[in-house]
């Protein structure tokens, strides 16, 4: 039985590519990762392209989202965690939240699991999302997004009972990285998993980073390893290190001392400027990047095999 | 229905339906002469069409014709599998899919849809069984193309037994607002009817050599419309056939 | 860095014990296998045991619930597909809903979909689940559980906006099928994995049935394999071939012929008596059935390996 | 705090915490003392203690201490990895956790907690990381046990510069119904201060040796209840320090 597609299209594409057809000034855009796979190449394409404007929606604001604030890709930040992780402070953020800062950068504040919720109905196409959070919480004072509805069943106690909403996202584009893909745009992924499969069916178009692009047969032999399915995927782009400082499960690790020189990188507008010219402008793009940072360094972050066991998916007699 | 050339019914139908897929969208098939349909398609004229089963599997490569949605050679060597609720919540209702196909006991002019009961639901005549993903389908498909392989005044009604699963019309009587455009063809013995959507009816625009539009009418349980440009349906080539039965389906699991 | 637990407990029971523990007569029962892994096995358990009185859930009802139901073990049942595949009919399914028949049968009708989100709903323990099912339908006029809520938000188009909703499922057991667990009762499965896991998250307690039991480090070289936590598991029960006549995937094929025949068997009750006499109470337990299948039986369901390829997780240097 | 003993602050808070976990209970565990915390009651007095970590690990063997909660060594060998949503929705709201761990900036006397800023939310002073799952933590956990090194009355105050987390408390004035019974135990250089839940504000109930009653009401921003039972608790063992020093963190990743 034959059912391949003779003429299919393969959906790889070069990052410089993906990011200038998929990514405009002004457009809403979800970068996500949770703190595992950060598509943190992509991010610096952007700052390269000098795209503005952008509301930009990540769980987890962390270094990346402070370098493209510095570069003023952003205007309005949705998120439920700004922190540099436990290695200190993001200068840029505070800087733009702060009352002794300009004060230029609109907040939109969530928990995570408001997040998760925003990305669940936003992949179902829901027009809202009801969770067990909010109640007692100033968060919804001060996010009128965050709302109220009368569930048509009793509650527990046989009165009516409310529950908090919240909205769905749905983004022009939705950036993730991952282990691997192959040339049809179905992307491979273990460890955390976080909530990219859902960022990806939530918006409009998806560019996924990936370490490398595999044979077909490679995907093909593990189907249930696929997190997202070819058809929700518009561009898949090989960016080898493209998750950096973050790790990669199974291909490097996290480089826990870039995120502790952040803090003081990030303090100083000045060194924030530099650090984005030598590593970002001054690199043509995220290949240049990984050249800068050098084979010791490479090597440093570099992991040794734990392979999983095969499992057996059956052929008929 | 007769015919004097040298294929069934099945293989009419499959290859009407094929005819109408259009390349480059993704189709939700279930299995049986759907599954045939879009399989010819990929093979003739929508090369880069694909197919998402009710199952979860996106992207199969069955090493032969599957005999369920979730068959186990669907499975291997495919590219990817989801969940039921990433199926149904992300793809489906997540508007991703262009074309669903759906049969039914019952149709009405409207496209609305019974596979739950024949008689009253409190104590059916008959227990049919029920809506499955065809409620799902109907109201989040682009379209869905329904195959009724028996064209009789039983199947096509006036007022459904029950409506299982409805189109936008029935939508928006309700106050809702229509996320598909609901039926858009049925395939049968006889030949295709057609609506563009919410606010028409099912009318007969292209009939199978040998029928007359009078057979249709006479076979249907509402006042058929039939369109002024009624076309006779060319009949199966030979490379289509060929491919049907050679390449497609050569155990002849689903063609009789 | 140690944190085994040193004296942890193993989940592993039989399936007499299992059942006689965690289902009872009249409770609210979840059997789920979407086409694959049927726990068919502890539906057969059930019987024997003579439970009755349940309310059992189940998306497709089909062969092993018209067992239950001839052998008197449900009094609801909540489906969305009362079908037995496409192969034929469901004898005693029919004979309780059909106006002919003796009508004793609460049948709760839903929708896939309405069912999947009230698994949602009850492994999320939300008041309801909303979904964009059901406008026009007569499905709620026959169902009141499907109800009406109005977005806190304006429509598309700027108007106020309903949507259905679903009551959670919280049932007292789910029983599930996999292909294996470690003694922990880390469930780890693969091919069309459906909508178990949220049975089990949204049920008290959850048996899981699965084909083998292995040893630890062939669960921990792939966790993101493992679908169901321990955490969520009360028994993890080794049962081969617990699914028959449905299939394991890489482990036996769906026995068709089975399928094919129950149209006859259950449409004559003396049959479908005799059936249940042979099978279910002429065994004392499921290994006697796998038996009686005979080896010619389970040789003519095996099928040939296809191994998934190896991904790394990686070790720290 | 000064303590005449060999052990560090951290050491202290780490054993009392660690003293305080019930066994057979799961554990929802950030990284750093809560880890150390966990990790010596598996080791002592909860050996069938579970801890599942806020990234979706469950049963994780780390081959050294993580220094996050998403570190790549928790995930080799660990028994089970979650997507966020089904760790969010499933685990934590679905009410499968019985002890959250936390910390945070400032905590009034019910246990209400801010992590979001110092100041006026609009434009604050000092911009703080925000809930990320704390929110979640406090409302589901069916306890939640908040560690605070420094005991100041900047930390411990009367009224939050803004409440990011909820107790039950403050969840009932808004009319809602709690589905936990919010901060139960808080682990400061001083001591332990306790609530049962809904209701009752947070009282000492033991203090460090060395350490006065009235030192820790003079620490504390609202007028703290000392307990009528107050007990000094008991230094750590020569057997716990050997544990965690040797066995837990022998690198001294968090042991300062």
């Amino acid at each position: 039985m034959s059912t391949l597609a003779a003429n299919r299209k393969p959906k790889v594409m070069g990052l410089r590519d993906a990011i200038s057809t998929y990514v405009h000034s002004g457009d809403t855009v979800s970068l996500e990762g949770f703190t595992h796979a950060i598509p943190t190449a992509a991010g610096h394409e952007i700052i390269r392209q000098g795209i503005t404007d952008l509301t930009l929606v990540r769980m987890t604001a962390d270094i990346v989202v402070d370098q493209m604030l510095a570069a003023n890709c952003i205007s309005t930040l949705v998120s439920s965690f700004v922190g540099n992780s436990s290695a200190g402070s993001l200068g840029e953020i505070r800087r733009r939240i702060e009352a002794s800062g300009p004060q230029n950068l609109n907040y939109v504040e969530y928990s995570h699991y408001g997040m998760v919720c925003r990305y669940l109905a936003g992949a179902q196409k829901l027009p809202f999302y009801p969770l067990r959070s909010y109640f007692g919480s100033d968060l919804p004072k001060v996010n009128p997004e965050i709302r109220k509805v009368l569930s048509p069943y009793p509650g527990p106690d046989g009165k009516p009972e409310e529950i908090y909403v919240v909205p769905p996202i749905n983004p022009d584009v939705a950036i993730v990285h991952a282990q691997r893909a192959d040339q049809w745009g179905n992307v491979q992924m273990w460890g955390l998993t976080g909530i990219q499969a859902e960022a990806v069916f939530s918006a409009k178009h998806a560019i996924v980073t990936v370490e490398e692009i595999v044979p077909d047969d490679v995907v093909r032999s593990d189907p249930n390893r696929t997190i997202i399915p070819s058809h929700a995927v518009s561009a898949v782009v090989p960016v080898p290190f493209g998750a950096h400082p973050s790790f990669i499960q199974g291909y490097y690790d996290r480089d826990n001392d870039f995120y502790r020189s952040w803090s003081a990188i990030s303090a100083d507008e000045a060194l924030l400027a530099e650090w984005l010219a030598t590593w970002v402008h001054g690199t043509t793009d995220h290949s240049e990047y990984v050249e800068l940072m050098g084979a010791a360094e490479r090597e440093r972050l570099s992991v040794a095999p734990a392979m999983s066991q095969p499992v057996n998916y059956g052929r008929r007699r | 229905m007769t015919t004097t050339q040298s294929y069934s019914v099945d293989e009419l139908i499959t290859i009407t339906a094929a005819r109408e897929l259009v390349d480059n969208s993704v189709v939700f098939a279930g299995i049986g002469l759907p599954t045939l349909a879009v399989s010819l398609a990929q093979n003739t004229t929508a090369t880069n069409l694909e197919v998402i089963y009710e199952s979860g599997v996106c992207g199969a490569h069955p090493s032969e014709l599957p005999s369920t949605i979730a068959d186990a050679v669907l499975i291997t060597d495919s590219e990817a599998v989801l969940t039921i609720s990433a199926l149904f919540g992300y793809v489906l209702q997540g508007g991703r899919i262009d074309v669903g196909f759906l049969g039914a006991a019952q149709i009405d002019k409207h496209g609305n849809l019974n596979s739950s009961v024949i008689g009253d639901w409190d104590a059916p005549a008959k227990r049919l069984p029920g809506s499955g993903g065809a409620h799902e389908v109907l109201a989040n498909a682009n379209e869905t193309f329904v195959i009724m392989r028996r064209h009789t005044a039983r199947a096509f009604v006036k007022e459904l037994d029950f409506c299982t699963s409805a189109g936008p019309d029935r939508v928006i009587a309700e106050g809702g607002t229509p996320r598909s455009r609901g039926v858009t063809k049925v395939f049968t013995e006889y030949g295709v009817m057609s609506r563009a959507g919410a606010g028409e009816e099912l009318t007969l625009t292209a009939i199978h050599r040998g029928i007359t539009a009078e057979d249709v009418v006479a076979a249907t349980g509402w006042e058929l419309q039939v369109s002024p440009e009624l076309t006779v349906i060319a009949p199966p080539t030979e490379a289509e056939l060929a491919l049907l039965r050679d390449e497609i389906d050569p155990s002849g699991v689903y063609l009789r």
